[in-house]
């Protein structure tokens, strides 16, 4: 299986041309041919998983940036079998190489499992062979069971909630192309294949994001969404082109990261591409200032919105750094700590797309913001260095974040918006399910424990503080906090206080309610795949490059992780008391724990009340997130339209000014030029013989006294 | 077959004049007849093309095949010298094959004043000229098909095209003229600094040793002005969108996908080969004209309110990616820019099909006026997608292959051209990309999107109609099979190129 | 002392075209004496197989191919000769076809017509020949006094007598000036034979002055005829004045012949001159074609459009003059001039001649020459539209059509010569020849890309012989256009012959 | 020495023959103006020519038979286009000659 990995897209691909031209023939208008395809997606992606799993560590690396002494040893590998033994050997064999060179102590050899190459010659172009293949280790068979999941679930509560849509069968046709898209970037082996991946989500994004075009403001958010990306890849064509040279004229990944760590890279060009590179993450990953398009792209259908945010596009920017980790551990030396872009990007992004969900109103923009927050938690951790933890949170986030999309889907589905103080409130008496799944789901990305979220998100903080990240620690605790507030929220307007909407919600048919259930399960239990001490993600995802690199991994430590949970709590409590303790009189604490806690805390410390409601919550939610909303609406994506704008404007003014005047006149002129002269030169022709006459003389008299002059 | 091999190429060029010929002699009345003979003679033609292919040695894909060289005006020591090379098949093809479908589509799409016999007439003729300027191997008889073009095309614009087609007829007309006379000096120049001989490739061989450079320099200069003139490069390009945009349908699609391409592979076939140090000398200005080009052309299509317009400014856009490659003179850019010229025929050729069909349904173009082209006509709005999204550059479709290793070569060029210049044009050409999407998905989002104006909201709107199915598939196909496998191409080119950039002493 | 008198050896062979066309001419004043009216057919016919009849000595003497000198180098039968009187006798018989109809419908003489036709080309085929002073201004005089009889063949149209009054002053006036030259020439030379006047005036450093008053003067008289800016005045309204088919033989063959006397002076009389030719020539042809073409843009009448395209056809014609002196002699050197003169006058004359007939032949519908009668042509007479379109752009230059060979041979000559002032001229040709197509352009436009002015427009009517002139100038246009080599060869051949 | 009076005098006549041909307005007074371009050119062909020796002397003179002879010619045709112009418009003032123009 982990060598014929291509077939996993090529069937999601199939799937797309045999619902573009049979969906509609058939009695479920192509869905059927939709989720059967993903199911067979999802099996072999599993099949992968187990493959890999089974897989023997054969490769030994030492970490620690000298490579000499492990190649042999790394080549010896190779030809054996029996990877364990070999391993132990192995160890033995580098330990007194590495004591012959002193100093590189603290790092010890490692087995891992090498990652499963495949790769034939697409084209071949000015002397150089274009390969084409798949490249399989533990990132890509995370991604491609997660991929193949969330997306199969999107498609089954799709066939219900699309129902009757115009284009229903064209909609799953796009989501099953935009599958394709994820991927094949996710199995990849060369950056220009990648690409294909990349563009072909963009595409999709651009047909779902405005699959409802007949309204402008939907085909504007999806030029948004595009143009915003396309931005962004202006970085990627030139970082790839820039690999490309640096690594010696190849597209291929694996090479460009060995090139780059064994220091083969110049300088200059490392930093360049990597830097590039990072601009085309930043638009498509949503960072701080290009995130602007993703709550925009709410336009879209839900369940587009839960693929988008869970499982593909926006996490291709992160995988895309993670893949590519070597060039940038390189490039901004991240070992080092202090700060450097990636983090810094990320941390801002963290806390400026969590200020903005708090305001607010519509609960796609809420989990919008939150899907962009948590991003950044991603960018930051591979920029401090936290590499697993930075995949392991893309792993947990995407289940609970879809979970949270599709919950999301289902309250709308039943009360026909997404308005939460409008047309919401109290709907948990309605929908149980909805409600208990979505409550998961928010205390997942709150990061309590036990939830999936926990896990993930306490690596981060954990890796930034050991990586001398200190700075990135604190960024990421008050994230943490601001996360649990406005979800707090979030959930408070939507499942509590009384109905505000019209007509009479009822719980959503088992084709939604079931994803939403699997979801909820693995928001749960996803965490303990890294539980302390039994660490199979980190063993299965584990790979050549970072050990090369040298990346450390932390695993569990009590403290930080109390510390966290104390702050997630403390924001839950923040949110409850914004939220329910103001419905005192009607005796929400009688319904809600979580509110009872507010209360007391509430009751109890009623000077701090006044405090936070004066102070605190005035400047939060009423100064602070306000103001970074204001300026995230006019400042940054008023640039980004500006641009637009201002090019269209500049586009018609060169045109008319110009194009039109300079350099048409200029011909135009010109012939009227010639014209007019024409017309003084036909004076000469009077019409008078004797003048014709004398003409002909006075020339021919000037032209011999010239002459005879001049000779 | 040698027999066949000898004359293969002479018949790729002349049959549609016979073809002609027949139709002239078929009296006015007899439509169908026409029709049928014009088709016919540009299958027969195809076949040609085809057998070509087929019989293409493709590991020799560097020299010349199938090439007949007879006396001709012995006078001037100019001979008939036919032959093609990996870099001057793909064009060839492309020429024919678009007639093909050229000739379908007008099967009932005659813009007025009717006429088929002449309109097919003047197609044939136009066909004669492009397969000959991409076979000619001898610079007169370059000339001569280079300049045979230009007849037709002043006729289709002029009696066929919209209110302003005077104006833009003659302008096409002069603007080609002034280049092709500036260029047939230079032609003259290389002949008696050369080594009194016409044959491109006995020029190669000798031209940049025999010639001083000083006149090197002013001889490239006017085969530029001749080439660039026809690209068209900024700021010789205002001939181009109203040519364009006055012209019928078929005349922008052959505009489009063949008239412009004579002049990159001038450049490409003449130009470098025989002038490389003239090449490397001018190689930084062409780039720098062909990045402004890329940004101006670009901004010019945000200020369209014509789609037509708009489609024809993009043209200069895409052209600068194409001259970009060019200017890099290395293998990888060379190529480039060959792909680039047959992925920009295949699909802005299949743009002006669209906005010739959306004419035909709305008989206007204003994008004000247009709106909801995918609930009146779905297919045809889908397929402008696919256009826009091709143009554009998206990996998978052909556009990518003209673009993306544009850039790629810009980052490195031969040696002796300044890295620091060209990276940044890299960059510049890079924003390009971003701009592109900008207005084709504009344009697409103005026309295809939404709901219909008011005027058009009752109207019934035809679906698509044979013809347009018929000629638009193929290229559709080639479309997407080019974006997934440019081997098929660049296999083709990548030796030719190389061949042509050896001259330069290497390039990448 | 007394010289002694012996009759000179003349060899009729040599002389057998001329022989021919003055048999011709003594046919025709008896056809018309003999039957009148009745006659009127007749002349038409007579006139055009006495041209082709002499032809047919031209052809043997071309076979037999040795140059021939007559009267001590007096008159030469060589190539040159040979082609140039083919040319004429070719384009005279198609001005025949071109007249018949003409002549025949209008109720003018019929028998002088020819009469005064045939002469003027007796001629210019004597003018082809002549290489002495005495016989080129005897030649010149032939060819022009019937001509402007001609041009005022319409007694009755006051245009007709402007058109032959001008014509006839100032033509009278320029041989009167291109006379005095030539006595200046003769006195300093003693010798009206061209060669000798050759070798005494490239000795001749003292008398300078004399000298380059007498060339200057010599070469306008010529320029007149071959009307070059700034002594081209009288050829617009000439020929607007003319009836047609006396405009295209003026502005084909007289203007032809005009040349040929200039390439025998200036590349045998004063060869060894160039310092006082070659710039004269370089002023004249630069100002020629662009004043042509500029003036051209603004004509309204086709026949005075083309009158001044003939003009700057002339300028290019000239051009070869501007550097034959520059041409390397292992590269043919004046020689090459020559050919690429003779050249451009063949492949012009089939164009122009053309461009004409379809002017009468319109004309003979709408009774105008004015642009807009053009309009919508392609409408109602598709077939004399593509061929006027296949004319005009023939003149322009637009391959494949004959034009293209001209200028290109032109352009060659130029670019041989190399020097910086021949690569001027170049430059400045190539632009004319964008400014010429905006005219030429301009009648195509608005035969095929505008409406009739008349809305009941029936077909044309085109005579037999109008169309077998149309079907002749086509013909050549197209091949000479496709394998110019037939052409080239020719031009290349036409070299003048060793002289004695 | 004498030969230049000779010269002189041809230049003389010549331009007043030009200034005739210029200036006068009756067709026929140009007519006979350019009669004395031409009498200058006789005279300068037969004195140039006995300077150059007999042989040449011979020739002058032989070529000046010619000029006279063609000059009468010449002038028959230009009489009868003047009568012409006399006939049609009943006046030969040259100025009045210019229907066509530009």
């Amino acid at each position: 299986m982990l060598e014929s990995i291509w077939v996993i897209p090529a069937v999601t691909f199939a799937s797309f041309w045999l619902i573009l031209f049979f969906g509609k023939r058939l009695p479920k208008h192509g869905a059927e041919i939709g989720i059967a395809a993903l199911g067979i997606a999802f099996v072999l992606s599993c099949v992968a998983v187990v493959e890999w799993n089974a897989r023997p560590a054969d490769e030994v690396v030492e970490a620690g940036h000298e490579t000499g002494a492990l190649e042999e040893g790394h080549g010896g590998a190779e030809v054996d079998d029996e990877g364990h033994a070999l391993g132990e050997v192995q160890t033995l064999a580098l330990e007194s190489a590495v004591e012959a060179e002193g100093g590189e102590g603290e790092h010890e050899a490692e087995p891992i499992r090498s990652a499963v190459e495949r790769n034939l010659t697409w084209f071949s172009f000015g002397g150089v062979d274009v390969t084409v293949g798949t490249a399989v280790d533990g990132l890509t068979v995370v991604l491609l069971f997660t991929v193949a999941l969330i997306s199969l679930l999107v498609h089954v509560f799709s066939t219900n909630y699309m129902h009757g849509d115009v284009r229903f069968t064209y909609f799953f046709a796009a989501l099953s192309l935009f599958t394709t898209g994820m991927l094949l970037l996710v199995v990849s082996s060369s950056l220009l294949q990648a690409l294909f991946g990349w563009e072909l989500m963009a595409l999709c994004s651009f047909m779902l994001i405005g699959h409802w075009w007949e309204k402008k403001p939907n085909s504007d958010a999806a030029m948004k969404a595009f143009l915003t990306t396309r931005t962004g890849d202006i970085g990627l064509l030139v970082g790839i082109v820039i690999m490309f040279f640096a690594a010696g004229q190849t597209f291929d990944i694996a090479a460009i990261n060995e090139a780059a760590l064994s220091g083969a890279m110049a300088e200059t060009a490392l930093v360049a591409g990597a830097a590039a590179l990072f601009i085309g993450v930043i638009g498509k990953s949503a960072q701080f200032p290009l995130h602007t398009w993703l709550p925009d792209a709410m336009a879209g259908p839900t369940p587009v919105s839960a693929l988008i945010h869970a499982a593909t596009m926006v996490v291709a920017g992160v995988y895309l750094v993670a893949r590519l980790y070597g060039v940038f551990w390189e490039a901004f030396d991240i070992g080092a700590g202090g700060v450097n872009p990636i983090a810094l990007i990320g941390g801002i992004t963290i806390l400026i797309a969590a200020a903005l969900a708090f305001v607010q109103t519509d609960i796609k923009k809420v989990l919008a913001y939150s899907t962009v927050s948590q991003l950044g938690y991603m960018v930051m951790a591979l920029g401090v260095g936290a590499w697993t933890a930075a995949i392991f949170h893309l792993f947990t986030h995407a289940f609970f974040k879809g979970l949270l999309f599709l919950g999301a889907g289902s309250v709308s589905h039943a009360v026909h918006s997404f308005e939460m103080k409008d047309d919401m409130g109290g709907l948990r008496k309605f929908m149980p399910v909805t409600y208990t799944t979505f409550m998961i789901g928010s205390l997942a990305l709150a990061g309590l424990f036990p939830f999936a979220g926990f896990w993930s998100k306490d690596e981060i903080l954990l890796g930034a503080a050991e990586n001398g990240y200190r700075l990135f620690e604190v960024v990421g605790i008050v994230g943490a906090f601001m996360t649990a507030a406005y979800m707090t929220r979030c959930v408070y307007l939507t499942f509590f206080g009384r109905y505000r909407g019209h007509g009479h919600p009822h719980e959503s048919p088992p084709a939604i309610t079931v994803p939403l259930i699997v979801l909820a399960v693995f928001s749960v239990g996803a965490g303990f795949l890294n539980f302390p001490g039994f660490e199979r993600f980190f063993e299965l995802t584990e790979n050549r490059v970072f050990l090369l690199a040298g990346v450390e991994h932390h695993s569990f430590e009590v403290f930080p992780a109390v510390v966290s949970s104390a702050v997630v709590l403390a924001g839950l409590a923040f949110g409850g008391m914004l939220f329910f303790a103001r419905h005192l009189p009607r005796g929400v604490t009688a319904r809600s724990g979580a509110a009872r806690a507010g209360y007391s805390f509430l009751v109890n410390k009623y000077y701090l009340d006044h405090l936070y409601t004066g102070v605190v919550i005035g400047s939060i939610k009423g100064g602070i997130a306000r103001a970074a909303y204001w300026i995230n609406q006019k400042v940054i994506d008023g640039v980004v339209n500006g641009v637009g704008i201002a090019s269209k404007r500049t586009g018609s003014w060169v045109y008319r000014h110009i194009d039109q005047q300079v350099v048409d006149g200029a011909v135009n002129g010109a012939g009227f030029g010639a014209e007019g002269f024409g017309g003084i030169l036909r004076t000469i022709q009077t019409g008078r013989v004797q003048q014709y006459g004398a003409l002909l003389f006075g020339a021919s008299a000037v032209l011999a006294l010239t002459l005879v002059i001049f000779i | 077959m040698d027999g066949l091999d000898d004359i293969a190429l002479t018949a790729a060029v002349f049959l549609p004049l016979v073809g002609a010929a027949a139709m002239m002699l078929t009296p006015r009345e007899h439509d169908t007849g026409h029709k049928v003979i014009a088709l016919l003679t540009t299958l027969v033609t195809l076949a040609v093309g085809v057998y070509l292919l087929v019989g293409f040695d493709y590991g020799r894909a560097d020299v010349l095949q199938f090439d007949v060289n007879t006396s001709w005006i012995d006078v001037i020591n100019s001979r008939y010298i036919l032959g093609v090379d990996g870099i001057s098949l793909p064009l060839l093809l492309l020429s024919m094959f678009v007639c093909v479908l050229v000739v379908i589509y007008s099967w009932n799409h005659f813009p007025e004043p009717h006429n088929p016999k002449a309109f097919l007439i003047l197609i044939l003729v136009l066909e004669t000229g492009m397969n000959g300027t991409f076979v000619a191997q001898d610079l007169i008889l370059f000339f001569v098909f280079f300049e045979v073009v230009l007849l037709p095309m002043y006729f289709m614009i002029g009696v066929w095209g919209g209110e302003q087609r005077q104006y833009a007829a003659i302008k096409f007309f002069l603007f080609t003229l002034f280049g092709s006379a500036l260029m047939i000096l230079s032609f003259l120049a290389l002949f008696f600094q050369g080594g009194q001989t016409f044959a491109i490739a006995d020029l190669v061989a000798v031209a940049s040793d025999n010639i001083p450079r000083s006149s090197q320099l002013l001889i490239f200069g006017g085969l530029f002005m001749g080439f660039a003139i026809k690209v068209p490069m900024f700021p010789f390009h205002t001939w181009l969108p109203d040519a364009h945009t006055q012209a019928p349908t078929q005349g922008s699609v052959i505009l489009a996908a063949i008239l412009l391409k004579l002049g990159t592979y001038g450049f490409v076939r003449i130009a470098i080969p025989i002038l490389p140090e003239a090449a490397m000398a001018w190689a930084p200005w062409i780039g720098g004209l062909a990045v402004i080009g890329i940004i101006y052309g670009a901004l010019g299509c945000l200020a369209q309110s014509d789609m037509k317009r708009l489609i024809a400014f993009s043209s200069v856009a895409h052209m600068g990616y194409v001259m970009l490659g060019i200017a890099t003179l290395t293998e990888f850019g060379i190529n480039a820019a060959v792909f680039g010229m047959v992925a920009h025929g295949l699909i802005t050729g299949m743009l002006f099909f669209v906005a010739g069909s959306v004419k035909d349904r709305f008989h206007t173009l204003e994008l004000s006026r247009l709106g909801g082209l995918l609930l009146q006509s779905p297919r045809m709005g889908w397929i402008l997608g696919f256009c826009a999204m091709a143009s554009l550059g998206l990996p998978g479709l052909a556009g990518f292959w003209g673009e993306f290793p544009a850039i790629l070569a810009a980052y490195n060029p031969a040696e002796g051209l300044s890295e620091v210049l060209f990276r940044t044009y890299m960059v510049v050409a890079a924003v390009g990309t971003v701009f592109a999407a900008g207005y084709l998905l504009w344009m697409f989002q103005r026309t295809a999107f939404g709901t219909p104006r008011e005027e058009f909201a009752q109207a019934r709107i035809p679906g698509m109609h044979w013809p347009e199915y018929v000629a638009w598939t193929p290229m559709l196909i080639l479309i997407v099979v080019l974006g997934l496998f440019p081997g098929l191409l660049f296999g083709l080119t990548t030796d030719a190129v190389g061949g042509a950039v050896a001259a330069l002493g290497g390039g990448s | 002392m007394p010289a002694v008198f012996d009759a000179p050896g003349i060899d009729y062979h040599a002389f057998a075209p001329e022989i021919v066309l003055v048999t011709t001419l003594v046919l025709l004043l008896f056809v018309d004496l003999v039957f009148e009216e009745r006659g009127r057919w007749a002349s038409s016919t007579v006139a055009g197989i006495g041209l082709l009849a002499a032809v047919v000595p031209v052809l043997t003497l071309a076979v037999d191919g040795a140059d021939r000198s007559l009267f001590a180098g007096a008159y030469a039968v060589d190539n040159f000769a040979l082609v140039l009187k083919a040319l004429f006798l070719v384009a005279g018989y198609v001005t025949v076809l071109i007249s018949t109809d003409y002549v025949a419908e209008g109720d003018y003489y019929e028998g002088e017509y020819y009469f005064m036709l045939v002469s003027s080309l007796l001629g210019m085929t004597v003018m082809a020949s002549a290489r002495d002073l005495v016989s080129i201004f005897v030649a010149l005089e032939l060819l022009s006094i019937p001509a402007y009889l001609l041009a005022g063949w319409r007694k009755r149209d006051l245009r007709g007598n402007e058109a032959s009054l001008k014509y006839y002053l100032l033509g009278v006036f320029a041989s009167a000036v291109m006379l005095y030259g030539m006595s200046l020439v003769f006195g300093v030379s003693g010798s009206t034979l061209l060669s000798d006047v050759g070798e005494a005036l490239s000795r001749g450093a003292e008398s300078q002055p004399l000298i380059t008053v007498g060339i200057v003067f010599i070469v306008v008289g010529f320029a007149f005829k071959v009307s070059a800016v700034p002594f081209h005045t009288w050829a617009p309204d000439t020929y607007q004045g003319a009836p047609t088919p006396i405009t295209a033989f003026l502005s084909v063959a007289s203007k032809a012949a005009g040349f040929v006397a200039l390439v025998q002076l200036v590349f045998i009389g004063f060869l060894g001159r160039e310092d006082v030719w070659a710039p004269m020539f370089w002023v004249l042809t630069a100002l020629t074609m662009t004043v042509g073409n500029l003036i051209a843009l603004r004509q309204t009448n086709v026949v005075r459009l083309l009158a001044y395209s003939s003009v700057a056809q002339a300028g290019f014609m000239l051009a070869p003059f501007a550097v034959a002196a520059d041409i390397p002699a292992d590269r043919g050197g004046v020689g090459a001039a020559t050919g690429a003169l003779v050249t451009y006058l063949l492949i012009y004359a089939g164009m122009n001649l053309g461009a004409f007939a379809v002017v009468m032949a319109v004309a003979r519908r709408t009774r105008s020459a004015e642009i807009d009668a053009f309009r919508g042509l392609f409408g109602y007479a598709p077939a004399l539209a593509v061929l006027m379109v296949i004319f005009v752009f023939a003149l322009a230059g637009i391959p494949p059509l004959a034009g293209w060979y001209a200028k290109l041979v032109v352009f060659k000559t130029l670019l041989d010569a190399g020097s910086v002032a021949a690569v001027t001229l170049a430059v400045v040709a190539a632009v004319n020849s964008v400014i010429a197509l905006f005219y030429y352009a301009s009648v195509a436009r608005a035969m095929v890309m505008e409406s009739p002015a008349d809305a009941g427009s029936g077909r044309v009517r085109v005579p037999a012989s109008l169309g077998a002139a149309l079907g002749i100038c086509a013909l050549a246009t197209l091949a000479f256009g496709a394998f110019p080599g037939l052409i080239a060869e020719l031009g290349d051949l036409a070299l003048l012959g060793v002289l004695p | 020495m004498l030969v230049n009076q000779f010269l002189i005098l041809g230049a003389v006549l010549f331009c007043i023959g030009v200034y005739g041909v210029l200036a006068r307005r009756n067709g026929v007074l140009v007519l006979m103006s350019i009669e004395l371009i031409l009498n200058a050119v006789n005279i300068n062909l037969v004195a140039l020519g006995s300077l150059q020796g007999p042989e040449a002397a011979v020739a002058g003179q032989v070529f000046t038979l010619f000029v006279v002879t063609i000059a009468a010619a010449e002038v028959g045709v230009g009489l009868a286009i003047v009568l012409l112009i006399y006939r049609n418009r009943a006046s030969v003032d040259l100025d009045e000659v210019d229907l066509m123009k530009g």
